[in-house]
Protein backbone atom coordinates (compact mmCIF):
# COMPACT_ATOMS: atom_id res chain seq x y z
CA UNK A 1 0.00 0.00 0.00
CA UNK A 2 1.66 3.32 -1.04
CA UNK A 3 1.39 6.27 1.31
CA UNK A 4 1.75 10.10 0.47
CA UNK A 5 1.91 13.18 3.27
CA UNK A 6 1.51 16.44 2.81
CA UNK A 7 1.62 19.92 4.12
CA UNK A 8 2.19 19.71 7.96
CA UNK A 9 1.56 15.84 7.80
CA UNK A 10 4.28 15.11 5.83
CA UNK A 11 6.87 17.68 7.56
CA UNK A 12 5.92 15.97 10.72
CA UNK A 13 5.94 12.36 9.59
CA UNK A 14 9.15 13.29 7.61
CA UNK A 15 8.66 12.19 4.45
CA UNK A 16 6.58 12.88 1.18
CA UNK A 17 5.69 8.99 0.86
CA UNK A 18 6.27 5.03 2.05
CA UNK A 19 5.14 1.80 0.78
CA UNK A 20 3.68 0.11 4.01
CA UNK A 21 2.47 -4.16 4.72
CA UNK A 22 0.06 -3.24 7.71
CA UNK A 23 -1.22 -6.78 8.68
CA UNK A 24 -4.58 -7.92 7.33
CA UNK A 25 -6.32 -7.24 10.29
CA UNK A 26 -6.43 -3.36 8.34
CA UNK A 27 -9.33 -3.42 6.05
CA UNK A 28 -10.26 0.33 6.86
CA UNK A 29 -9.03 3.90 6.37
CA UNK A 30 -9.74 3.87 10.45
CA UNK A 31 -8.06 0.90 10.79
CA UNK A 32 -5.36 2.28 9.07
CA UNK A 33 -5.11 5.56 11.39
CA UNK A 34 -5.22 3.22 14.16
CA UNK A 35 -1.99 1.04 13.16
CA UNK A 36 0.18 3.99 11.78
CA UNK A 37 -0.18 5.56 15.02
CA UNK A 38 0.46 2.80 17.01
CA UNK A 39 3.87 2.68 14.97
CA UNK A 40 4.81 5.39 17.75
CA UNK A 41 7.11 8.81 17.45
CA UNK A 42 6.97 11.02 14.31
CA UNK A 43 3.28 8.51 13.25
CA UNK A 44 1.96 9.27 17.00
CA UNK A 45 2.99 12.67 16.94
CA UNK A 46 1.59 13.53 13.43
CA UNK A 47 -1.88 11.54 13.71
CA UNK A 48 -2.57 13.12 17.55
CA UNK A 49 -5.41 14.79 16.66
CA UNK A 50 -7.64 13.14 13.94
CA UNK A 51 -10.06 15.42 13.55
CA UNK A 52 -7.40 17.55 11.57
CA UNK A 53 -6.63 14.71 9.46
CA UNK A 54 -8.15 13.96 5.87
CA UNK A 55 -7.73 11.28 3.82
CA UNK A 56 -8.13 10.08 0.23
CA UNK A 57 -7.96 6.94 -1.43
CA UNK A 58 -6.72 6.86 -4.92
CA UNK A 59 -7.39 9.95 -5.11
CA UNK A 60 -11.16 10.67 -3.86
CA UNK A 61 -12.17 11.94 -0.36
CA UNK A 62 -13.00 9.00 2.09
CA UNK A 63 -14.06 8.47 5.49
CA UNK A 64 -13.02 6.12 8.15
CA UNK A 65 -15.24 3.46 7.22
CA UNK A 66 -13.66 3.22 3.31
CA UNK A 67 -11.99 -0.15 2.74
CA UNK A 68 -8.38 -0.31 1.66
CA UNK A 69 -6.22 -2.72 0.33
CA UNK A 70 -3.11 -3.31 -0.51
CA UNK A 71 -2.87 -1.76 -4.29
CA UNK A 72 -4.25 1.57 -2.86
CA UNK A 73 -2.87 4.78 -2.70
CA UNK A 74 -3.78 6.75 0.62
CA UNK A 75 -3.13 10.21 1.22
CA UNK A 76 -2.86 12.18 4.70
CA UNK A 77 -2.96 15.20 4.93
CA UNK A 78 -4.78 18.48 6.83
CA UNK A 79 -7.85 20.53 5.99
CA UNK A 80 -6.84 22.34 2.31
CA UNK A 81 -6.37 25.98 1.94
CA UNK A 82 -6.05 26.43 -1.49
CA UNK A 83 -7.89 29.37 -3.61
CA UNK B 1 -11.57 23.76 -18.71
CA UNK B 2 -9.27 23.24 -15.69
CA UNK B 3 -5.10 23.87 -15.46
CA UNK B 4 -2.62 23.63 -12.95
CA UNK B 5 0.63 25.06 -13.35
CA UNK B 6 3.45 27.33 -11.66
CA UNK B 7 2.96 29.59 -14.25
CA UNK B 8 1.35 33.36 -14.36
CA UNK B 9 -2.12 33.73 -16.05
CA UNK B 10 -3.21 36.81 -17.97
CA UNK B 11 -7.26 37.22 -17.19
CA UNK B 12 -7.90 39.41 -20.17
CA UNK B 13 -5.96 36.97 -22.49
CA UNK B 14 -7.78 33.58 -21.28
CA UNK B 15 -11.14 36.08 -21.27
CA UNK B 16 -10.76 36.47 -25.47
CA UNK B 17 -9.29 32.73 -25.66
CA UNK B 18 -12.12 31.31 -24.23
CA UNK B 19 -14.97 29.90 -26.67
CA UNK B 20 -18.63 31.61 -26.36
CA UNK B 21 -21.59 30.87 -28.31
CA UNK B 22 -24.15 33.72 -29.30
CA UNK B 23 -25.85 33.88 -26.55
CA UNK B 24 -24.14 34.33 -23.68
CA UNK B 25 -25.16 37.72 -22.06
CA UNK B 26 -23.13 37.60 -18.74
CA UNK B 27 -19.03 36.51 -18.22
CA UNK B 28 -17.99 36.50 -14.75
CA UNK B 29 -14.44 36.14 -13.43
CA UNK B 30 -12.81 35.89 -10.15
CA UNK B 31 -9.17 36.27 -9.31
CA UNK B 32 -7.70 35.43 -5.87
CA UNK B 33 -4.40 37.18 -5.37
CA UNK B 34 -1.45 36.96 -3.05
CA UNK B 35 -2.70 39.38 -0.08
CA UNK B 36 0.74 41.59 1.79
CA UNK B 37 -0.86 40.98 5.25
CA UNK B 38 -2.16 37.53 6.96
CA UNK B 39 -3.61 39.08 9.45
CA UNK B 40 -0.87 41.07 11.30
CA UNK B 41 2.12 39.73 9.50
CA UNK B 42 3.35 41.33 6.48
CA UNK B 43 4.45 38.08 4.45
CA UNK B 44 7.04 37.89 2.18
CA UNK B 45 5.71 34.81 -0.19
CA UNK B 46 3.58 31.90 0.19
CA UNK B 47 4.24 28.35 -1.28
CA UNK B 48 1.34 26.72 -2.19
CA UNK B 49 1.90 22.79 -2.29
CA UNK B 50 -0.66 20.29 -4.12
CA UNK B 51 -1.57 16.51 -4.69
CA UNK B 52 -0.81 16.45 -8.71
CA UNK B 53 -3.58 14.10 -9.68
CA UNK B 54 -6.13 14.61 -7.24
CA UNK B 55 -6.15 17.72 -7.66
CA UNK B 56 -6.94 18.12 -11.52
CA UNK B 57 -9.85 15.06 -10.83
CA UNK B 58 -11.20 17.35 -7.75
CA UNK B 59 -10.75 20.50 -9.95
CA UNK B 60 -12.71 18.66 -12.86
CA UNK B 61 -15.56 17.33 -10.26
CA UNK B 62 -16.24 20.69 -9.00
CA UNK B 63 -16.98 22.20 -12.64
CA UNK B 64 -18.49 19.69 -13.68
CA UNK B 65 -21.01 20.03 -10.48
CA UNK B 66 -21.66 23.53 -11.33
CA UNK B 67 -22.65 22.66 -15.38
CA UNK B 68 -24.64 20.16 -13.24
CA UNK B 69 -26.50 23.15 -11.37
CA UNK B 70 -26.23 25.87 -13.63
CA UNK B 71 -26.84 26.54 -17.53
CA UNK B 72 -23.26 27.79 -18.13
CA UNK B 73 -21.88 28.20 -21.52
CA UNK B 74 -18.37 27.70 -21.09
CA UNK B 75 -16.01 27.87 -18.01
CA UNK B 76 -12.53 28.33 -16.79
CA UNK B 77 -10.55 26.80 -13.53
CA UNK B 78 -6.76 28.08 -13.33
CA UNK B 79 -5.34 27.20 -10.40
CA UNK B 80 -1.41 27.95 -9.65
CA UNK B 81 1.36 26.06 -7.47
CA UNK B 82 4.58 26.87 -6.29
CA UNK B 83 6.16 30.28 -4.73
CA UNK B 84 4.01 33.13 -5.07
CA UNK B 85 4.56 36.64 -3.83
CA UNK B 86 2.31 39.39 -2.34
CA UNK B 87 0.31 40.79 -5.68
CA UNK B 88 0.71 37.47 -7.47
CA UNK B 89 -2.42 35.78 -9.26
CA UNK B 90 -3.55 32.42 -7.03
CA UNK B 91 -6.54 31.56 -8.78
CA UNK B 92 -8.97 32.56 -12.03
CA UNK B 93 -12.54 31.07 -12.20
CA UNK B 94 -14.36 32.43 -15.29
CA UNK B 95 -18.02 31.76 -16.45
CA UNK B 96 -20.10 32.20 -19.38
CA UNK B 97 -23.76 31.89 -19.01
CA UNK B 98 -27.13 33.49 -20.73
CA UNK B 99 -27.97 34.86 -17.80
CA UNK B 100 -26.05 36.63 -15.25
CA UNK B 101 -27.15 35.05 -12.19
CA UNK B 102 -26.17 31.90 -13.49
CA UNK B 103 -22.76 33.49 -13.60
CA UNK B 104 -22.34 35.29 -10.53
CA UNK B 105 -23.57 32.23 -8.15
CA UNK B 106 -21.80 29.39 -10.78
CA UNK B 107 -18.41 31.43 -9.98
CA UNK B 108 -19.14 31.94 -6.20
CA UNK B 109 -19.90 28.13 -6.55
CA UNK B 110 -16.69 27.18 -7.93
CA UNK B 111 -14.44 29.48 -5.62
CA UNK B 112 -16.36 28.45 -2.02
CA UNK B 113 -16.01 24.52 -3.22
CA UNK B 114 -12.32 24.59 -4.81
CA UNK B 115 -11.54 27.08 -1.25
CA UNK B 116 -12.62 23.40 0.67
CA UNK B 117 -12.44 20.72 -1.68
CA UNK B 118 -9.39 21.47 -4.16
CA UNK B 119 -6.26 19.50 -2.40
CA UNK B 120 -3.87 22.37 -2.19
CA UNK B 121 -2.21 23.62 1.11
CA UNK B 122 -0.98 27.55 1.69
CA UNK B 123 2.91 27.94 3.80
CA UNK B 124 3.23 31.51 4.49
CA UNK B 125 6.69 32.85 4.70
CA UNK B 126 6.96 35.56 7.09
CA UNK B 127 8.88 38.77 6.45
CA UNK B 128 10.63 37.93 9.91
CA UNK B 129 11.62 34.44 8.56
CA UNK B 130 9.98 31.04 9.28
CA UNK B 131 7.26 29.27 7.65
CA UNK B 132 3.58 29.10 9.16
CA UNK B 133 1.20 26.43 7.51
CA UNK B 134 -2.38 28.45 6.80
CA UNK B 135 -5.18 26.72 8.64
CA UNK B 136 -8.26 25.91 7.35
CA UNK B 137 -10.90 28.87 8.07
CA UNK B 138 -14.49 27.68 9.53
CA UNK B 139 -16.14 30.70 7.45
CA UNK B 140 -15.26 28.66 4.21
CA UNK B 141 -17.08 25.76 5.20
CA UNK B 142 -19.96 27.76 6.09
CA UNK B 143 -19.53 29.14 2.63
CA UNK B 144 -19.23 25.77 1.06
CA UNK B 145 -22.06 24.65 3.23
CA UNK B 146 -24.79 27.13 1.52
CA UNK B 147 -24.40 24.87 -1.53
CA UNK B 148 -24.97 22.14 -0.30
CA UNK B 149 -28.48 21.80 0.88
CA UNK B 150 -29.81 23.31 -2.89
CA UNK B 151 -28.95 20.86 -6.24
CA UNK B 152 -31.13 22.66 -7.91
CA UNK B 153 -30.43 25.75 -10.19
CA UNK B 154 -30.93 29.08 -8.12
CA UNK B 155 -33.65 31.62 -9.57
CA UNK B 156 -32.85 32.60 -12.62
CA UNK B 157 -32.54 36.42 -13.33
CA UNK B 158 -32.83 37.41 -17.59
CA UNK B 159 -29.57 38.94 -19.37
CA UNK C 1 -15.24 55.08 -10.79
CA UNK C 2 -17.65 55.00 -13.92
CA UNK C 3 -17.93 56.00 -17.32
CA UNK C 4 -20.42 56.35 -19.96
CA UNK C 5 -19.09 55.79 -23.79
CA UNK C 6 -20.04 54.42 -27.18
CA UNK C 7 -16.46 53.32 -27.55
CA UNK C 8 -16.03 49.67 -26.64
CA UNK C 9 -13.75 48.30 -23.48
CA UNK C 10 -11.14 45.81 -23.16
CA UNK C 11 -11.80 43.76 -19.67
CA UNK C 12 -7.72 42.66 -19.60
CA UNK C 13 -6.66 46.37 -20.48
CA UNK C 14 -8.99 47.80 -17.36
CA UNK C 15 -7.96 45.04 -15.02
CA UNK C 16 -4.41 46.29 -15.39
CA UNK C 17 -5.18 49.99 -15.29
CA UNK C 18 -7.21 49.90 -11.65
CA UNK C 19 -5.31 50.75 -9.11
CA UNK C 20 -5.24 47.87 -6.64
CA UNK C 21 -3.51 48.22 -2.84
CA UNK C 22 -1.47 45.01 -1.65
CA UNK C 23 -4.20 43.61 0.53
CA UNK C 24 -6.38 43.05 -2.13
CA UNK C 25 -7.26 39.49 -2.44
CA UNK C 26 -10.04 39.15 -5.01
CA UNK C 27 -11.17 40.94 -7.80
CA UNK C 28 -14.47 40.18 -9.40
CA UNK C 29 -15.78 41.53 -13.04
CA UNK C 30 -18.65 41.17 -14.65
CA UNK C 31 -19.27 41.93 -18.09
CA UNK C 32 -22.56 41.84 -19.96
CA UNK C 33 -22.86 40.99 -23.97
CA UNK C 34 -25.63 41.71 -26.83
CA UNK C 35 -27.00 38.06 -27.19
CA UNK C 36 -27.89 37.42 -30.60
CA UNK C 37 -31.01 36.23 -29.66
CA UNK C 38 -34.41 37.78 -27.74
CA UNK C 39 -36.46 35.53 -26.73
CA UNK C 40 -37.15 33.62 -30.34
CA UNK C 41 -36.01 36.62 -32.00
CA UNK C 42 -33.32 36.83 -34.19
CA UNK C 43 -31.27 40.76 -33.44
CA UNK C 44 -29.01 42.39 -35.76
CA UNK C 45 -28.65 45.05 -33.75
CA UNK C 46 -29.53 47.16 -30.46
CA UNK C 47 -29.64 50.51 -29.70
CA UNK C 48 -28.94 51.83 -26.32
CA UNK C 49 -30.70 54.82 -25.27
CA UNK C 50 -29.59 57.32 -22.32
CA UNK C 51 -30.28 60.33 -20.30
CA UNK C 52 -26.70 62.47 -20.20
CA UNK C 53 -26.16 63.58 -16.91
CA UNK C 54 -28.77 61.56 -15.19
CA UNK C 55 -27.00 58.38 -15.82
CA UNK C 56 -23.40 59.27 -14.28
CA UNK C 57 -25.25 60.93 -11.09
CA UNK C 58 -27.39 56.91 -10.67
CA UNK C 59 -24.38 55.15 -11.33
CA UNK C 60 -22.07 57.46 -8.90
CA UNK C 61 -24.85 56.87 -6.59
CA UNK C 62 -25.00 53.21 -6.95
CA UNK C 63 -21.45 53.29 -6.89
CA UNK C 64 -21.41 54.74 -3.52
CA UNK C 65 -23.72 52.82 -2.02
CA UNK C 66 -21.99 49.40 -2.80
CA UNK C 67 -18.48 51.06 -1.53
CA UNK C 68 -20.83 51.99 2.10
CA UNK C 69 -22.26 48.38 2.07
CA UNK C 70 -19.08 46.38 1.32
CA UNK C 71 -15.31 46.73 2.25
CA UNK C 72 -13.92 47.65 -1.74
CA UNK C 73 -10.89 48.38 -2.40
CA UNK C 74 -11.69 49.80 -5.72
CA UNK C 75 -14.61 49.47 -8.19
CA UNK C 76 -14.96 50.58 -11.74
CA UNK C 77 -18.18 50.49 -13.45
CA UNK C 78 -18.56 51.28 -17.53
CA UNK C 79 -21.77 51.66 -19.29
CA UNK C 80 -21.89 51.75 -23.29
CA UNK C 81 -24.96 53.71 -25.25
CA UNK C 82 -25.60 53.58 -28.65
CA UNK C 83 -25.86 50.94 -31.77
CA UNK C 84 -24.26 47.64 -30.25
CA UNK C 85 -24.34 44.55 -32.88
CA UNK C 86 -24.98 40.73 -30.97
CA UNK C 87 -21.38 39.76 -29.19
CA UNK C 88 -20.53 43.65 -28.36
CA UNK C 89 -19.93 44.50 -25.07
CA UNK C 90 -22.66 46.76 -22.95
CA UNK C 91 -21.31 46.74 -19.27
CA UNK C 92 -18.23 46.30 -17.20
CA UNK C 93 -18.39 46.06 -13.71
CA UNK C 94 -15.34 45.19 -11.26
CA UNK C 95 -15.16 45.45 -8.16
CA UNK C 96 -11.62 44.90 -5.68
CA UNK C 97 -11.72 43.69 -2.02
CA UNK C 98 -9.59 41.84 0.45
CA UNK C 99 -12.33 39.66 0.40
CA UNK C 100 -14.54 37.26 -2.13
CA UNK C 101 -17.77 37.27 -0.52
CA UNK C 102 -17.28 41.32 -0.50
CA UNK C 103 -16.07 41.52 -4.15
CA UNK C 104 -18.77 38.96 -5.35
CA UNK C 105 -21.74 40.30 -3.48
CA UNK C 106 -20.81 44.33 -3.90
CA UNK C 107 -20.45 43.04 -8.27
CA UNK C 108 -23.96 41.10 -8.37
CA UNK C 109 -25.51 44.11 -6.44
CA UNK C 110 -23.80 46.48 -8.74
CA UNK C 111 -25.38 45.07 -11.88
CA UNK C 112 -29.02 44.35 -10.06
CA UNK C 113 -28.99 48.14 -8.93
CA UNK C 114 -27.71 49.16 -12.42
CA UNK C 115 -30.58 47.30 -14.16
CA UNK C 116 -33.22 48.87 -12.44
CA UNK C 117 -31.80 52.18 -11.45
CA UNK C 118 -29.64 53.52 -14.28
CA UNK C 119 -31.55 55.38 -17.16
CA UNK C 120 -30.89 52.98 -20.21
CA UNK C 121 -33.01 51.50 -22.11
CA UNK C 122 -32.97 48.98 -25.51
CA UNK C 123 -34.87 49.04 -28.92
CA UNK C 124 -34.29 46.15 -30.12
CA UNK C 125 -33.52 45.93 -34.09
CA UNK C 126 -34.95 42.72 -35.52
CA UNK C 127 -33.51 40.52 -38.25
CA UNK C 128 -36.88 40.67 -39.94
CA UNK C 129 -37.25 44.68 -39.65
CA UNK C 130 -38.06 46.84 -37.26
CA UNK C 131 -37.55 48.04 -33.78
CA UNK C 132 -39.04 47.21 -30.38
CA UNK C 133 -38.47 48.93 -27.18
CA UNK C 134 -37.54 46.15 -24.81
CA UNK C 135 -39.74 45.82 -21.63
CA UNK C 136 -38.43 45.69 -17.88
CA UNK C 137 -38.20 42.39 -16.60
CA UNK C 138 -40.05 41.76 -12.95
CA UNK C 139 -37.49 39.47 -12.29
CA UNK C 140 -34.60 42.17 -12.52
CA UNK C 141 -36.94 44.00 -9.55
CA UNK C 142 -36.80 40.51 -7.74
CA UNK C 143 -33.53 40.21 -7.86
CA UNK C 144 -32.67 44.08 -6.64
CA UNK C 145 -35.46 43.73 -4.23
CA UNK C 146 -33.18 41.22 -2.26
CA UNK C 147 -30.62 44.10 -1.38
CA UNK C 148 -33.14 46.78 -0.39
CA UNK C 149 -34.37 44.91 3.21
CA UNK C 150 -30.05 44.84 4.25
CA UNK C 151 -28.05 47.89 4.51
CA UNK C 152 -25.77 45.88 6.30
CA UNK C 153 -22.51 44.34 4.86
CA UNK C 154 -22.42 40.45 4.05
CA UNK C 155 -21.15 37.68 5.97
CA UNK C 156 -17.63 38.17 5.56
CA UNK C 157 -15.55 35.20 3.99
CA UNK C 158 -11.99 35.48 3.88
CA UNK C 159 -9.62 35.83 1.10
CA UNK D 1 -39.99 73.98 -16.90
CA UNK D 2 -38.25 71.73 -19.34
CA UNK D 3 -39.58 68.32 -20.15
CA UNK D 4 -37.78 65.88 -21.32
CA UNK D 5 -38.79 62.38 -22.80
CA UNK D 6 -37.16 59.16 -23.65
CA UNK D 7 -37.27 55.62 -25.45
CA UNK D 8 -41.49 54.88 -26.26
CA UNK D 9 -42.47 58.08 -24.26
CA UNK D 10 -40.80 60.32 -26.37
CA UNK D 11 -41.45 58.41 -29.99
CA UNK D 12 -45.36 58.85 -28.20
CA UNK D 13 -45.19 62.31 -27.46
CA UNK D 14 -42.90 63.17 -30.89
CA UNK D 15 -40.24 65.00 -29.71
CA UNK D 16 -37.49 64.24 -27.32
CA UNK D 17 -38.61 67.62 -24.68
CA UNK D 18 -40.29 71.00 -24.35
CA UNK D 19 -40.47 73.92 -22.21
CA UNK D 20 -44.03 73.95 -20.88
CA UNK D 21 -45.51 76.52 -18.22
CA UNK D 22 -48.33 74.82 -16.35
CA UNK D 23 -50.55 76.86 -14.44
CA UNK D 24 -49.38 77.53 -11.02
CA UNK D 25 -52.47 75.58 -9.58
CA UNK D 26 -49.71 72.69 -10.74
CA UNK D 27 -47.27 72.09 -7.68
CA UNK D 28 -46.39 68.39 -7.86
CA UNK D 29 -45.03 65.45 -10.38
CA UNK D 30 -48.59 63.68 -10.12
CA UNK D 31 -49.99 67.30 -10.85
CA UNK D 32 -47.82 68.05 -13.98
CA UNK D 33 -48.87 64.25 -15.04
CA UNK D 34 -52.82 65.41 -15.00
CA UNK D 35 -52.30 68.20 -16.87
CA UNK D 36 -49.98 67.00 -19.50
CA UNK D 37 -52.82 64.01 -19.92
CA UNK D 38 -55.49 66.86 -20.22
CA UNK D 39 -53.90 68.43 -23.34
CA UNK D 40 -54.94 65.21 -25.08
CA UNK D 41 -53.62 63.75 -28.68
CA UNK D 42 -50.11 62.73 -28.63
CA UNK D 43 -49.69 63.26 -24.57
CA UNK D 44 -53.50 61.62 -23.43
CA UNK D 45 -51.97 58.36 -25.82
CA UNK D 46 -48.22 58.25 -23.81
CA UNK D 47 -49.22 58.70 -20.43
CA UNK D 48 -52.55 56.47 -20.59
CA UNK D 49 -51.01 53.76 -18.62
CA UNK D 50 -49.42 55.96 -15.21
CA UNK D 51 -47.81 52.95 -14.01
CA UNK D 52 -45.29 52.15 -16.79
CA UNK D 53 -44.33 55.78 -16.44
CA UNK D 54 -41.15 56.94 -14.26
CA UNK D 55 -40.28 60.66 -13.25
CA UNK D 56 -36.57 61.94 -12.65
CA UNK D 57 -37.06 65.74 -11.44
CA UNK D 58 -33.46 67.28 -11.42
CA UNK D 59 -32.29 64.07 -12.42
CA UNK D 60 -33.13 62.29 -9.23
CA UNK D 61 -36.20 60.03 -9.50
CA UNK D 62 -39.39 61.35 -7.81
CA UNK D 63 -42.50 60.07 -7.06
CA UNK D 64 -45.93 61.51 -8.00
CA UNK D 65 -46.27 63.39 -4.63
CA UNK D 66 -42.99 65.14 -5.34
CA UNK D 67 -42.85 69.67 -5.57
CA UNK D 68 -41.75 70.66 -8.92
CA UNK D 69 -41.53 74.36 -9.74
CA UNK D 70 -40.87 76.57 -13.02
CA UNK D 71 -36.69 76.47 -13.24
CA UNK D 72 -36.77 72.04 -12.78
CA UNK D 73 -36.34 70.07 -15.12
CA UNK D 74 -39.05 66.90 -15.62
CA UNK D 75 -38.05 64.01 -16.99
CA UNK D 76 -40.65 61.29 -18.01
CA UNK D 77 -39.79 57.85 -18.97
CA UNK D 78 -40.46 54.09 -19.17
CA UNK D 79 -38.90 51.59 -16.91
CA UNK D 80 -35.28 51.48 -17.33
CA UNK D 81 -33.42 48.06 -19.14
CA UNK D 82 -29.84 48.56 -18.80
CA UNK D 83 -27.16 46.35 -17.84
Amino acid sequence: MKLVYFAWLRERVGKAGEQVSPPPTVTTVGGLLEWLRGQGGNYAEALKDLSAVRVAVNQEYAGHEAKIGPGDEVALFPPVTGG
Amino acid sequence: MIRVQTEDFDVGAELKALARNGNVGAIVTFTGIVREFSGNHQLSAMTLEHYPGMTERQLAEIEAEARRRWPLDNSLIIHRHGRLEPGENIVLVITTSSHREAAFEAASFLMDWLKTKAPFWKLEDSAKGGGTWVAAKASDDTAADRWAASAKPARKVAG
